[in-house]
């Protein structure tokens, strides 16, 4: 029971940063049908940009987090507009292409500029966890897991209360017909991207500290984010979060009950599962007719 | 980091300056190490510390009155470039021998091109014990198997205090981290403790929550963690994070050096099982090569912790230079005949190969030297 | 004169170990030359019918795994008490099973993913090869998990005046991988050309337009599945025989994409097309080695897939076939 | 009195809670031709799909020579006989005109995997046989000139024509046309209504959905009259031409439309 207790608290603050990656990666791909193998890259770049300002140019922490998702918002604004706008009228195929090669650029990029041995980044908060009961959990995931709370609420608050945010819904519905009542569909691209990548990278930014820095870090995360919106719902934004928390529970008490060997399997088994009965994942995006 | 690139850049100058008339034509040694993909970190450490050997017997003159040279080629941590990596070293770069090629996987597939172009192999790093035991003559493995490793910790049992007295493991999905578990359970076991359970982890995971909230289950006192330099530190961390509770005690020679700026909370202290432990160079077997290898290592700007697997690519060079010597000649068969005889001091300690797997095609393996580094609060001391 | 070009073409590459005994040569081409066969395999479903399986690889490493296991041999309990034994067979069976398992998984997939389309269908084919590869890596029992299975035996053929002979030399192994890279390009052409290509062509062209003259669309959907992954699976043998290891790497994502920019650089759609896209990303690894620090060499790797794809999105056939009339 | 080929009997259709299509019964007999019209909106495209089997009816039975075949998928309806055309894109586009007529050929060739691994006599004579219909079949819309050419790069007129024959390639006993002269000038509307007038001499039964009255009344038989979902009339050209209330609901809104 005990166990079952920790393992709940464990799944909480593993889904609510798997709602973090999976909400940013569903909205690329609910505005521009683009889906964006860079995601992983995105957060890997979140993580060595943090770990640049506190531990090289020592600026406070919390600093560094907020510098480090604002340059992943804009490098996600530069992939937007050096390779996604010419390629707005290929196939999806085409841009995925593209998006794989960029990952592939930005990965190894990452590994030239900062080589292969993985990086600690300090934090402010201390190294003892918090005991309640049974259950213990740590400061700085407690504090991961508020903020991503706070950025999950906030990005709600974007997409419902300003222009921007109606212009992206618009989109997301059809946009076509967004494009003929004065939506500027490019401008809206690029500020979903950005959007997008600045969600990735504040959650390489936050989970950073938690886990440790490294080139590769962003594979396995790109993987996850994507098995997370196929159980959401491709395209689905309460459907990434639904989907991110699933994730989490499932690995956790798979993981701890059935099997740690296969702990990152049952992401992928559940994936297929789901695209057998229910293709539209849990939380379906409404249909675009036509 | 500067230094990396302007490192690469002189390794890109140097075979074009060799190529410019030195009196002596260089000899050639081919290195293979994963220098990108998941385990690049460790082998380009590796790489690193073959890099300086060269460097240090080049400066004392090279071999056989000629320069060397060493060709590095990345095999992108999988297989497939294992092969093709070594085909590009033996089949165009014309090499006489092979130092590779870090993981156990990338080296088993090596191994039967090895029998096809007979060139022979210093194995650098790998641990199954497959490799020296599968009948390939031409394999020389100055690495330590998880088995050598497991006994020669067996003998420094009674240094623990309170004694371990029933063990688990947080091993890595792998041939290293299974290997690992299989050999120090049969070992330890051997010695009357207890074995518990082991929990595996596959190598690119970073939350290890539920392995470890698993093992908070088990009445053991210890536990044997096998992984890479990564997984070390986040398992250390999240042990403390799910109030472990038990000694852990890092198997494979690496070292969570980040944890040596960014120190676990007081009163962990946790053990690691090194073969070379670069705080205290003045208590390895042969100071003097050990000072050296750190000095020039230092003098690079190179990262500290690095010096714990570097060693690896250092010891492989001197052994590969000494093999060369007793040859005469640096070509494939006389090298290999000259392996056999070679006895050297190295950074971990004297280097010689027996005799190991089925007779007339027996493999080589040195017997090298272990210790073990406490950690605590960010300092090292030795046990 | 295309046909006599291809010929010629063939003659020249089985004359190569003649003329240029080189071994590296001949061992960059051979390694070129199996992704090339998963490329030409890739087409046939990527091409002809336009669904883009990032899983392929899938399909590679499941006949690389049956056939080292065939050839090999294994002991295994599933339950019960029960065993299931195979005592190691010859390589021509391992090839043939290859072909047989990866065929059938091809059909399972088919049945399974083309009820999606789109991004859906890429996706659940990553997720296929990743459960793949997490059950290679732990059903260790069957597979050695990360411990790979080592010591395949080499492809042994029947050669004239020797008998059965293993195959370890460079030039035999080259001519074997150039024979069934020629039968894989034959066999897709002839698919291509008939009345099933023709309903995979007009899917891909229009799907309720070809539904409405009568195309069984997951009829010819899986056919073409099947056939595709059964070919993949014999590159997959080939490929576990010559490098002779086989581990849970086999069913890396990075090998699906190299056969994928292959495809798509040579030109989907068109039969030469993997064959000329496959020789420049086959090559280009083993040609950039030495020239740039290794972390270039992806990079440049991954932006020539960039521009490829950007600046010749029809790829590099038709492009050739518009300036020669 | 001739056979009925299709009866439609009490079908409904609601997509995402709206009604598309209330209460439809309707039946065409064989070897004529019958338009079904009605205002945008009146669920003449539903109907269509539901017919053809790209949207599933909510209640109702659909029978094709007296078997049911609501809820089979269009293939299946394809090969019973039964061929639609389409509004938009009417040709496989990258694909050459002759193309288009072999892959519209479908259903009369039988040739398997094994014919095409292995082109031995049958397979051959098949295919050559199917290049002889196709030939034919572009003679009959007389593209036979444009053979070669990409399908999209047809004026739009023709474009139209060949989407028709290649409905019509597999001799379907039903062909069901989706406004086959929507955007087609005076003079190649004609050419559509020889089109499909020799088609009917070849023994095919057409239902017609076409918003250019002129050219129902005169190529229909019968004509059933569709407003919001409802069928408010059917009957000859001549009778549909003076119901008054057909005229109120649909042709009094056609001619305020134009």
């Amino acid at each position: 029971m005990d166990q079952a207790l920790q393992h709940l608290v464990n799944g909480t603050v593993l889904g609510g940063t798997y709602a973090l990656l999976g909400i940013g990666l569903t909205l690329v791909f609910g505005v521009m049908r683009v889906v964006n193998f860079t995601h992983g890259e995105l957060y890997a770049f979140g993580a060595y940009m943090t770990y640049a300002g506190v531990s090289l140019l020592g600026l406070n922490f919390y600093l560094s987090l907020a510098l480090a998702t604002l340059l992943g918002m804009a490098l996600g604004a530069s992939i937007e507009w050096l390779l996604l706008r010419p390629m707005r009228k290929a196939d999806i195929d085409s841009v995925m292409l593209v998006m794989i090669g960029a990952a592939l650029v930005l990965q190894n990029g990452e590994m030239w500029a900062w080589g292969g041995v993985a990086k600690l980044i300090p934090n402010p908060f201390p190294g003892t966890p918090l005991v309640v009961g049974p259950v213990s959990v740590m400061p700085l995931r407690l504090f991961v897991l508020v903020v991503s709370a706070a950025l999950l609420l906030g990005f709600w608050l974007l997409l419902d209360r300003t222009r921007i945010g109606m212009a992206m819904r618009a989109t997301f519905q059809d946009p076509e017909t967004a494009a003929l009542m004065g939506v500027r569909i490019g401008w809206v691209n690029t500020a979903t991207f950005a959007i997008g990548s600045g969600l990735a990278a504040a959650a390489g930014a936050l989970l950073g500290p938690v886990f440790m820095v490294s080139p590769t870090m962003g594979d396995l995360v790109g993987l996850k984010a994507f098995a997370i919106v196929i159980l959401g719902g491709l395209g689905s934004l309460p459907g990434a979060t639904i989907g991110g928390f699933a994730l989490g529970f499932v690995e956790e008490f798979a993981g701890g009950f059935v099997s740690t060997e296969y702990r990152d399997a049952f992401g992928f088994l559940l994936i297929i599962l789901i695209l057998a009965v229910r293709p539209q994942g849990l939380v379906p995006a409404k249909e675009r007719i036509g | 980091m500067m230094n990396r690139r302007t490192l690469l850049l002189a390794g890109l100058a140097m075979p074009a300056l060799s190529r410019h008339g030195f009196a002596a034509d260089p000899i050639r040694i081919g290195m293979t190490q994963p220098l990108t993909g998941a385990v690049a970190a460790s082998g380009n450490y590796v790489a690193n510390g073959a890099k300086i050997a060269v460097e240090v017997l080049n400066a004392a003159g090279g071999v056989l009155g000629r320069p060397i040279e060493l060709v590095l080629e990345d095999n992108k941590s999988n297989p497939r470039e294992a092969v093709a990596a070594a085909e590009k070293l033996v089949l165009r770069d014309k090499v006489p021998v092979l130092i590779g090629a870090w993981s156990s996987t990338f080296t088993l597939a090596i191994m039967p091109k090895l029998i096809e172009y007979k060139v022979p192999m210093i194995v650098e790093t790998s641990s199954a014990a497959r490799i020296t035991t599968s009948g390939n003559p031409w394999v020389f493995r100055i690495a330590p198997t998880s088995e050598m490793e497991a006994v020669a910790f067996a003998e420094l049992l009674g240094k623990f205090d309170p004694p371990i007295r029933k063990i688990d493991f947080l091993s890595v999905n792998n041939d290293f981290g299974r290997g690992a578990a299989e050999k120090f359970s049969a070992a330890l076991g051997a010695k009357g403790i207890r074995i518990g359970r082991t929990e595996t982890m596959t190598p690119e995971a970073t939350d290890l929550a539920a392995q470890i909230t698993a093992l908070r289950q088990s009445d053991g006192d210890t536990v044997f963690l096998t992984t890479g330099v990564e997984q070390q530190t986040l398992a250390l961390r999240q042990a403390v994070e799910q109030r472990l509770g038990k000694r852990i005690v890092t198997t494979g020679g690496s070292f969570p050096d980040q944890l040596l700026a960014n120190p676990l909370p007081p009163g962990n202290t946790s053990y690691h099982i090194l073969f070379y432990a670069p705080w205290f160079p003045e208590r390895a077997p042969h100071p003097q090569i050990a000072e050296r290898y750190t000095a020039e290592w230092n003098k690079k700007g190179w990262e500290f912790a690095g010096l714990t697997e570097g060693f690896r690519g250092y010891d492989a060079v001197l052994t590969v230079a000494v093999a060369i010597k007793l040859a005469g000649k640096p070509e494939a068969e006389a090298i290999r005949a000259a392996l056999w005889k070679v006895k050297l001091a190295g950074v971990n300690g004297d280097i010689s190969f027996a005799k190991e797997g089925p007779a007339g095609q027996e493999s080589g393996q040195n017997k090298p030297n272990v210790s073990v580094v406490t950690l605590s609060e960010g300092k090292t001391g030795l046990l | 004169m295309n046909a006599l070009f291809a010929w010629g073409f063939v003659a020249a590459l089985a004359a190569l170990p003649l003329v240029f005994p080189d071994p590296y040569l001949l061992a960059v081409l051979t390694s070129a030359g199996i992704f090339i066969i998963g490329a030409i395999s890739l087409n046939l479903l990527l091409g002809y019918t336009g669904q883009l399986s990032l899983g392929h690889v899938a399909f590679f490493g499941l006949g690389a795994y049956a056939s080292a296991l065939a050839t090999l041999g294994f002991d295994i309990g599933i339950g019960f008490g029960w065993r299931v034994v195979l005592a190691p067979q010859p390589v021509w069976l391992g090839f043939l099973a290859a072909i047989v398992v990866a065929g059938g998984f091809g059909w399972l997939l088919g049945r399974l993913a083309f009820r999606v389309r789109g991004a859906y269908f890429v996706i659940i084919t990553i997720c296929f090869a990743q459960v793949l590869r997490m059950v290679a890596l732990n059903w260790v029992e069957l597979t050695q998990g990360p411990m790979a299975l080592i010591s395949i035996p080499p492809f042994s053929l029947w050669w004239p005046g020797q008998g059965v002979v293993p195959l370890y030399r460079k030039d035999q192994n080259y001519w074997l991988v150039l024979a069934v890279a020629v039968l894989a390009f034959l066999l897709v052409r002839q698919v291509v050309r008939s009345r099933i290509g023709r309903a995979l062509v007009a899917l891909r062209a229009n799907e309720p337009l070809a539904r409405s003259v009568g195309i069984r669309v997951t009829h010819y959907l899986v056919i073409a599945a099947v056939l595709s992954a059964g070919i993949a699976g014999a590159a997959g043998s080939l490929f576990a025989h010559y490098v002779r290891i086989v581990d849970p790497d086999v069913f890396l994502f990075i090998y699906t994409v190299t056969m994928v920019i292959m495809v798509v650089t040579g030109g989907k759609g068109t039969l030469w097309g993997p064959v000329v896209g496959g020789l420049v990303f086959g090559l280009m690894p083993d040609l950039l080695r030495g020239t740039a620090p290794p972390e270039a060499q992806w990079i440049i790797y991954g932006a020539a897939m960039i521009l490829f794809v950007m600046f010749l999105p029809r790829g590099i056939v038709p492009a050739l076939a518009r300036r020669l009339p | 009195m001739t056979d009925v080929l299709l009866s439609v009997e009490g079908l409904g259709v609601q997509i995402g809670g709206l009604t598309a299509i209330a209460d439809m019964s309707f039946t065409v007999p064989a070897g004529e031709v019958v338009s079904l019209i009605g205002p945008n909106g009146a669920g003449k495209t539903t109907a269509f799909n539901v017919i053809t089997g790209y949207m599933r009816p909510t209640r109702g039975r659909i029978l094709f020579e007296g078997r049911p075949i609501a809820g089979l998928a269009p293939e299946r309806i394809a090969a019973r006989g039964l061929v639609r055309s389409f509004q938009r894109t009417s040709v496989f586009a990258g694909c050459t005109v002759f193309e288009n007529a072999l892959m519209a050929l479908h259903l009369r060739g039988r040739a398997g995997l094994l014919d095409a691994l292995l082109p031995f006599l049958r397979a051959r004579r098949e295919e050559a046989a199917l290049h002889a219909e196709a030939a034919d079949l572009l003679d009959l819309t007389g593209l036979a000139d444009r053979a070669g050419l990409p399908a999209e790069a047809l004026a739009y007129g023709e474009q139209r024509r060949l989407g028709i024959a290649m409905a019509a390639a597999a001799h379907p006993r039903l062909l069901l046309l989706d406004e086959p002269a929507a955007g087609l000038n005076p003079s190649e509307t004609a050419d559509c209504i020889a089109l499909i007038r020799g088609l009917k001499e070849r023994g095919m039964t057409v239902l017609l959905v076409e918003h250019d009255m002129a050219m129902v009344m005169r190529l229909s038989d019968r004509i059933v009259v569709l407003n919001q979902g409802r069928i408010i009339a059917s009957g000859p050209p001549a009778a549909i031409r003076q119901d008054p209330e057909v005229i109120r609901a649909y042709l009094g809104a056609a001619h305020a439309a134009a």
